[in-house]
């Protein structure tokens, strides 16, 4: 009764631990030096539009990764803080039940899908992320020749009306998958890097499965420094965060 | 009008037959009708037009009530003409919104929802006076009832299409809407129906193929008279008034069976209605956004629905009896009972309003405090029509003298309404740009486009009223003449007591 | 079947259409569903006419229909939502496939619904309509005049029938054959 | 062979093992494409190594390919710079290539304008101008040392009168002057942040300017959290918080032009410590006593005034410097921003050598990894294109517009730069091009220089075209960069280099090669025998393919011994250096300093026709498609603006106007523009953005290298009309409230 199931296994961040994979990304602030190359070198993986000035004036900027600055303190104790923001790919998320046509679910791999061609546009997902992390694309995204040659193959041009998001490089993933299987052999960490942690000059961003125990992302989510935003709405996230900024703690 | 007057018509009335003339009682005791005591101005000498007694001969009754349908000004043609320039703008506003995309609106993330859901839901809360009041005083009996049923019906019907409208009108990807609609197909499209949208999308659906029954049901002895009508005059309606009428005769088994069915409406309506809203409120209640995330937004918004929507009745009801000369029907006595009615309902609301903000206030969660405190600083103006008109409100209808003022209680409702929409538009707006990623703060302003489909949303609602009202008979006649039948006047000591016969 | 005949009569006061009923059911010996009132309102049971009996009988019918409707609701409602958990095998929100809660509301929904549709049969069912054909009735009836419409089966009984309401008090006679 | 032949051939990972799976052809065929425009069907691509250029610092990167269509761009895991790296601007390339506004074909400047010419006049017209000009010509290349400049050289550079010249980033000649005396060889010192446990931050926006934001963007991550046991602490001093002051653990709001007396304080401190605690014995004793009275003045109690700091502030970095050693200093655009820069280089260099002799046997301060030592062969791998060192200052800049005034050239081509725009007013290198009789300007697009040549050549865009290029700047380890087309060339161009070879060949000059992929083969098999760890057994051909695979030569890395000590002269004279001259500004009396920038996105303004970097938001402001100037709150309240309200900035060589971002980390007196904003003519996208802050500076140079010292204006500010709603992606009141993610 495998649908009557209730929530039991997503009590832990990690989605579903009979699984092989269970993708999960860590983040190091201590590292993030808000460079912003995650940003681009997201936005030329996966065909993300650039949506101009006027669209940016009225916060419609689609870029599935942002980094987020905070500010503290007042001069001269000022402190400035990053934070990397995309899905959290949360194993009880907000997005997904409120979907009304399956456009978005939770794939075996504890990845939040999100499905384009399902997406009729009701925006409710948008609205019950407390990350803010789903773009809508408010009009058709334009690709006008010649820049229509550098988009990435592997990833569909989204139409207007439907909601996008942070995928985790699924097709990086399936591509690191379908490698190992030609070679015979399981994936092995570091194999897959979606193309933020790739470009990441700083090596603040670690992407593996976590349902290896010597995995990276395993190690580092449980050193003590792991936080998962928004922690006490119990989305657990499988993005995970490194506390940074205080020498007390060192892991 | 003094009950001279009174007697005399009577009697003249008793001569042309039918329950109106008071047939098995007027015979016995010609009495002044019972309101005559209570209208405060028919104490005095001034007669007023709509203070006229509406029974006269139930031929003439049916004349003036049916007046309105048969008879069209010219002032109506270009009043339907504006109405239809007004939607036509918001027509085309909605094609470029929809051949260019949602962009055309002000929404942006994660204002993801806007004006449009706004106003979707400011129209469902609408529709909640008609069937809600209308089953409700079925159900107790109420006497008063009897001519306000069919307007607020109305109502219901044509406030839940235009609000039908804007779900449509929010998607993105309209042309894929029906992926809502659990239709098999081969690429395993299929809704989820753990979405509240969804429950939603069921809700309407029934609530409108409900209401929209009610109203029919509820019509169809009229629409047989109107049918006699039409074809003694010859007039165009009979065409599909004799499709429409279904044949009905006024046979005794028909009435019958028509009452039990009305009853048994009238039973499921009340269900439905309560939970259609209660779903519309999940719809915001069921995600964990702070603000949205409360267990008050249920009963919060049936009340606040019923409010709103008896204001509008109210204000419908003025509107009706002075375009059309309908006072001697729906008289001032129904505003003094529908005044009453709102009293309360504002008093629930207000004290609903007064739970959700001190539990923020007391537990100051800063995610939840920080809307409140947005609203205040973004919209202190529209929190004082919205929660200044509340109190006014309760404050105003408290006197018999205001609710007998009809400019005063047109104005009223009218604030009322404003003060509910700009609930909703609190509701949705402000919580949204004040999320719990204060990075992705922001604000929110409709555009032009959302301006002019929701104006143009108002037209369609005033259009489909007006539209309504030329084709279909606007009073309850037959439940007006029902409750002449079923009601008497017993002589208790000095006054006559009027009673009503109960089964 | 053979042919029936009707007589309607035209009252205009409940006085004497009471009156005019009860004389004419005994002299033809009227069955309790072949003699009925037309009125513009509904007037209570037995106010004119005591068809308590047969009305009884279709009233506690008439339920069932909304009834019997609302069960086929649920179920309607329980396979779509609650099936749906067997179609779509998704895991969304760390939600099971089958949950309660929206099964339960969707299924609130679907019941209502189908109890609508419901009651709605069950006055087309038990009222016979809708009847389009054109049977005895008159255009007064709406104005207020109060109709007696007796089903017969001779010409002779008609238009003994027709005489006995003119003399019981009925302004207007129209006859007609299988017009019930 | 063809090229495209030799493409397939060499077009392989760069390094199977290293990138991991690049290479492979997958089976399947991936849904929901919006396949090119040849309609075959996607792969996974070919991988192909080549050099980023979109500035010097020389990554290697590895470059997706689709069916002939650049894709995506990723560091080399390989290569020393990137270490597998890249940063925004590099990888935004795969879109400028396929830009819409570049140029297509040769344009002649005529009556009229531009007009467009074959590609054959372009050579004739060329070949004509080289044979009338007799070598008084000049090459203007953006300061890389690469083929095309090597070819300029080559060809010309026995000629008299000829000219080489680069238009560098700003401040770069100071660091290489700053401690040259310490140094081997002039180069920007690379201390090993790498292996650092402190690091004092001296303006040093290492991951915005600089040298290679990437290779620092590794360093800094090591040092931070690269260690199991170890977090790196950093302290940023500096007049503005920048997104490098960011990560710091520490700002000290330093007046502009101090930073010096506070390295030198800091000395005072550590070499005190050192005295007292008897550390770094390898010290002779009297060097350190001499150091002692030589620093006497720059004791904290003395310095912490002008510093406005308080003296705790200083010893609280002196004493980590010695106790969290190893440490590093690392200097930046703060300090040779001024006129006194290299004076304070000076400084930050002896700290760096006495951290070193602190932390000997943990540290190796200037060479992170080297090769067997060869100084030799360094110097010569740097100059190994034929570029003198000396090509690519702002004094030999400034020498070129002398001439070019005077009339000395009576030609001049411009390869790959944009000093009309990107130079200082007080420059005057616009009124400099007009004298010059012919001005060839080699470029990918239309801009502010372009448009005063007398011809542009449409060039390759560099992931089309051959090439070579030697960092300046590298870790330590001469680096010879291989830079090879990736995918055919999409639009009519034609690589510049080979049409300055083609047009010297028909003007009967003596060239290198016959195009620059031939020069670039000479230039491996030339070097080949000093290519160390290379595969000695390959052919020369195979050689050259397994340097095209792995995206150039750079030695196998190994951990030096300890580095030699310098030698005791040096030590002894280096107390003459520790000195902290006062900052000279141009327009001193103005109120306010001026603070150019450089922003992660705008480079120095060649960023700006990029759709993405546009839109990227700025790590501090978080503005997108927008100019702006930072001033503290104080001080715009005291103008009586707020944010996105216009203000005026002026100095006495121009003005610009510009919207308020009010923010917490400047110095109340100091004003922050970014540059490489207000290009006038540099295509849709950059038009009228803003204004461009070149053009209120003066020529001022640092007193010593020459160098321009670009932060050493004073300007006036006053509000001026207008309002600009500022495009910024945080809300400017929940930038504030962080703590609810508990940060």
């Amino acid at each position: 009764m495998r649908i009557l199931k209730g929530s039991i296994k997503v009590k832990s961040f990690n989605y579903k631990e009979d699984n092989d994979y269970s993708w999960s990304m860590i983040i190091d602030l201590d590292r993030c030096n808000g460079c912003g190359a995650c940003v681009i070198g997201c936005q030329a993986e996966n065909n993300v539009a650039t949506v101009g000035e006027e669209e940016v004036g009225k916060k419609r900027n689609m870029h599935w990764l942002r980094i987020e600055r905070y500010i503290e303190g007042e001069y001269p104790h000022v402190k400035v803080r990053f934070l990397p923001m995309m899905c959290q790919h949360c194993a009880q998320a907000p997005c997904e039940s409120v979907c009304p046509v399956y456009a978005t679910y939770h794939n075996p791999e504890g990845l939040n899908v999100q499905v384009y061609n399902r997406c009729i546009g009701t925006r409710f997902c948008g609205n019950n992320c407390p990350y803010s992390v789903r773009y809508f694309n408010w009009f058709d995204s334009s690709f006008p020749e010649p820049v229509n040659n550098q988009l990435n193959p592997d990833v569909s041009v989204r139409e207007r009306g439907v909601m996008e998001k942070c995928s985790m490089c699924m097709q990086r993933i399936r591509r690191g998958k379908d490698t190992a299987k030609d070679e015979g052999r399981e994936v092995v960490d570091g194999d897959i890097q979606p193309a933020c942690a790739q470009t990441c000059p700083t090596g603040a961003i670690t992407f593996g499965n976590i349902n290896d125990h010597e995995s990276k992302v395993y190690k580092m989510a449980h050193s003590g420094r792991a936080i998962s935003l928004f922690e006490e709405k119990g989305t657990h996230p499988a993005v995970k965060y490194l506390k940074g900024g205080t020498n007390d703690v060192i892991g | 009008m003094s009950s001279d007057d009174n007697v005399k018509r009577s009697a003249d009335a008793a001569v042309s037959g039918g329950p109106l003339a008071g047939g098995h009682h007027g015979d016995v005791l010609a009495l002044p009708e019972l309101e005559s005591f209570r209208d405060p101005e028919t104490k005095g000498a001034k007669a007023h037009y709509d203070d006229a007694d509406i029974y006269r001969d139930e031929k003439g009754f049916n004349d003036h009530t049916l007046r309105p349908m048969f008879f069209t000004t010219k002032k109506y043609f270009a009043f339907t003409l504006v109405l239809g320039a007004i939607m036509a703008q918001g027509f085309v506003a909605f094609l470029n919104q929809t051949y260019w995309g949602l962009g055309m609106a002000g929404l942006h993330e994660p204002v993801y929802w806007g004006a449009y859901i706004a106003t979707f839901v400011f129209w469902v809360g609408l529709s909640h006076s008609g069937t809600i009041v209308s089953s409700i005083l079925r159900l107790t009996g109420a006497n008063w009832r009897r001519p306000i049923l069919r307007a607020a019906e109305a109502m219901t019907a044509f406030s839940l299409l235009v609000a039908a409208l804007f779900p449509l009108i929010h998607v993105g990807r309209l042309w894929r809407a029906y992926y809502m609609v659990p239709l098999p197909s081969q690429r395993m499209l299929w809704p989820n129906f753990k979405s509240p949208l969804m429950w939603d999308f069921c809700a309407i659906n029934v609530y409108l193929t409900g209401s929209m029954t009610f109203l029919y049901i509820g019509l169809l002895p009229d629409l047989a008279v109107a049918r006699d009508r039409a074809i003694a005059m010859g007039n165009w309606r009979r065409h599909y008034l004799k499709v429409l009428a279904l044949g009905w005769r006024g046979s005794h088994r028909e009435w019958s069976v028509y009452n039990k069915c009305s009853l048994f409406l009238a039973v499921i309506i009340l269900l439905i209605a309560p939970s259609v809203h209660t779903i519309v409120s999940w719809d915001f209640a069921m995600t964990m956004t702070p603000g949205w995330h409360t267990t008050i937004f249920g009963p919060y918004f049936v009340v606040g629905a019923i409010y709103s929507g008896v204001s509008a009745v109210v204000t419908l009801m003025i509107v009706l009896r002075v375009l059309f000369n309908l006072g001697d029907v729906i008289r001032k006595f129904h505003i003094d009972a529908l005044g009453k009615l709102l009293l309360v309902i504002s008093i629930i609301w207000s004290y609903f309003y007064f739970c959700e903000f001190i539990t923020t206030w007391y537990s100051h969660k800063p995610e939840e405090w920080e809307i409140f405190e947005w609203q205040a600083h973004r919209f202190p103006y529209h929190l004082w029509v919205m929660l200044g008109g509340s109190c006014l409100t309760i404050f105003c209808l408290s006197w018999r003298r205001f609710r007998a003022c009809m400019p005063c209680m047109f104005a009223l409702t009218l604030l009322v309404n404003c003060g509910m929409y700009i609930e909703r538009y609190m509701i949705v707006v402000p919580i949204l740009s004040r999320r719990d990623n204060p990075f992705m703060w922001t604000d929110y302003y409709p555009s032009l486009t959302e301006l002019s489909i929701i104006v143009a949303s108002f037209a369609y609602f005033i259009f489909l009223y007006a539209i309504f009202i030329k084709l279909f008979p606007i009073v309850t006649m037959a439940d007006v003449k029902e409750g002449v039948v079923v009601s008497g006047d017993v002589r208790l000591g000095k006054h006559a007591v009027r009673v009503q016969v109960k089964e | 079947m053979s042919d029936h005949y009707t007589v309607l009569g035209l009252y205009r006061k409940v006085e004497t259409i009471t009156k005019a009923g009860d004389p004419i059911r005994e002299a033809f010996r009227v069955k309790d569903g072949d003699i009925e009132v037309l009125t513009s309102a509904a007037y209570p049971d037995g106010a004119i006419l005591d068809d308590k009996e047969l009305l009884h009988q279709v009233e506690s019918r008439q339920f069932l229909f909304p009834f019997l409707m609302g069960f086929g609701g649920f179920g309607a409602g329980v396979t779509l939502a609650g099936g749906t958990g067997y179609i779509m095998n998704l895991i969304v929100g760390g939600k099971a496939p089958f949950t309660y809660a929206p099964t339960g509301v969707v299924t609130y929904e679907f019941t209502l619904l189908f109890g609508v549709i419901g009651s709605v049969l069950s006055l087309l069912y038990y009222a016979g309509l809708p009847n389009w054909t054109e049977r005895a009735y008159d255009p007064e009836v709406s104005d207020g005049a109060l109709g007696l419409l007796v089903k017969l089966y001779s010409t002779e009984d008609q238009e003994k029938a027709a005489k006995m309401m003119e003399e019981h008090g009925a302004y207007k006679i129209k006859k007609g054959v299988n017009d019930f | 062979m063809d090229r495209r032949s030799f493409l397939k051939l060499s077009g392989v990972a760069a390094s199977a093992s290293a990138v991991g799976a690049c290479s492979r052809v997958s089976q399947k065929v991936i849904p929901f494409v919006e396949t090119p425009n040849d309609g075959a069907n996607p792969v996974d691509g070919d991988w192909y190594a080549t050099t980023c250029r979109e500035c010097n610092a020389g990554c290697g990167i590895i470059v997706r390919t689709v069916n002939g269509r650049v894709k995506k761009i990723e560091g080399n895991a390989i290569h020393p710079v990137s270490r597998g790296k890249a940063c925004a601007r590099g990888q935004a390339a795969a879109l400028s290539v396929y830009h819409p506004e570049r140029l297509t074909s040769p344009m002649l400047k005529g009556a009229g304008g531009f007009e467009a010419i074959g590609w054959d006049k372009a050579v004739d017209i060329l070949s004509q101008r080289f044979t009338e000009a007799e070598g008084k010509l000049f090459f203007l290349n953006n300061g890389s040392n690469d083929a095309a400049s090597g070819i300029a050289n080559e060809i010309f550079g026995k000629m008299d009168g000829f000219v080489s010249a680069g238009n560098q980033e700003p401040g770069f000649e100071s660091l290489v002057a700053g401690g040259e005396s310490l140094a081997d060889f002039p180069r920007i010192p690379f201390p090993d942040l790498d292996h650092a446990q402190f690091a004092i931050l001296l303006g040093a926006d290492i991951f915005e300017s600089g040298p290679s934001p990437v290779f620092w963007g590794g360093a800094f991550g090591e040092c931070r959290r690269g260690r199991a046991s170890v977090r790196g602490r950093l302290v940023y001093a500096g007049s503005r918080l920048s997104a490098t002051a960011a990560v710091c653990d520490l700002w000290l709001p330093v007046p502009p032009g101090r930073l010096g007396a506070l390295a030198l304080s800091v000395a005072q401190v550590v070499v005190e410590m050192i005295i007292t605690r008897k550390l770094a014995s390898s010290i002779p004793r009297n060097a350190l006593g001499r150091w002692s009275v030589a620093l006497k003045e720059y004791e904290p109690e003395k310095v912490a005034a002008q510093l406005e700091l308080a003296p705790e502030h200083i010893r609280k970095l002196a004493i980590p410097f010695v106790d969290e050693s190893p440490s590093v200093v690392i200097a930046g655009a703060d300090v040779t921003g001024y006129a006194n820069g290299v004076a304070a280089l000076d400084a930050v260099e002896f700290l760096n050598m006495l951290s070193y002799e602190i932390g000997r046997e943990k540290l190796r301060i200037h060479e992170r990894m080297t090769p067997e030592p060869n100084d030799n062969l360094k110097r010569r791998m740097a100059e190994a294109l034929g570029v003198p060192h000396e090509a690519h200052g702002f004094s030999r800049l400034t020498d070129l517009v002398a001439g070019m005034e005077q009339g000395n050239f009576s030609m001049g081509i411009i390869h790959h730069t944009n000093p009309v725009f990107d130079t200082p007013t007080g420059l005057k290198f616009k009124d400099a091009m007009a004298k010059v009789g012919f001005t060839v300007a080699i470029a990918n697009f239309m801009d502010e220089t372009a448009a005063e040549a007398t011809l542009v050549l449409p060039d390759h865009h560099w992931l089309e075209a051959w090439s070579a290029q030697t960092p300046d700047f590298v870790p330590g380890v001469p680096v010879f960069n291989l830079q090879q087309p990736v995918i055919q060339p999409f639009f009519g161009t034609k690589s510049g280099s080979d049409i300055m070879l083609a047009a010297a060949a028909a003007a009967k000059l003596k060239t290198p090669a016959d195009t620059t992929e031939a020069f670039v083969t000479g230039k491996i098999q030339q070097f080949r025998a000093e290519m160390q760890g290379a595969p000695a057994y390959l052919s020369d051909n195979a050689f050259r393919r397994h340097l095209l695979r792995e995206g150039g030569w750079w030695p196998a890395q190994v951990e030096a011994e300890a580095a030699p000590v310098p030698s005791g002269t040096v030590l002894w004279e280096y107390r003459d250096k520790l000195k902290a001259p006062e900052p000279e500004f141009d327009g001193a009396e103005n109120p306010f300093f001026l603070h150019p920038f450089q922003t992660v996105h705008m480079g120095r303004g060649q960023g700006a026709n990029s759709g993405w970097l546009q839109e990227a938001p700025d790590p501090i402001t978080t503005l997108m498609w927008q100019f702006w100037v930072e001033m503290n709150p104080v001080t715009a309240a005291k103008l009586g603006v707020v944010e996105g309200d216009m203000v005026k900035i002026s100095s006495a060589h121009g003005s610009i106007t510009a919207p308020v971002f009010p923010y917490k980390g400047i110095r109340p007196d100091v004003v922050a523009v970014p540059i490489g904003y207000g290009h006038t003519n540099y295509g849709k996208l950059a038009n009228g953005r803003g204004g461009n802050v070149m053009t209120l500076l003066g020529a001022k140079r640092d007193a010593i290298s020459g160098a321009l010292a670009w932060r050493s204006q004073k300007v006036k500010v006053e509000k001026a009309e207008g309002r600009m709603k500022m495009l910024r992606n945080a809300h400017p009141e929940g930038e504030y409230k962080g703590e609810v993610f508990q940060l």
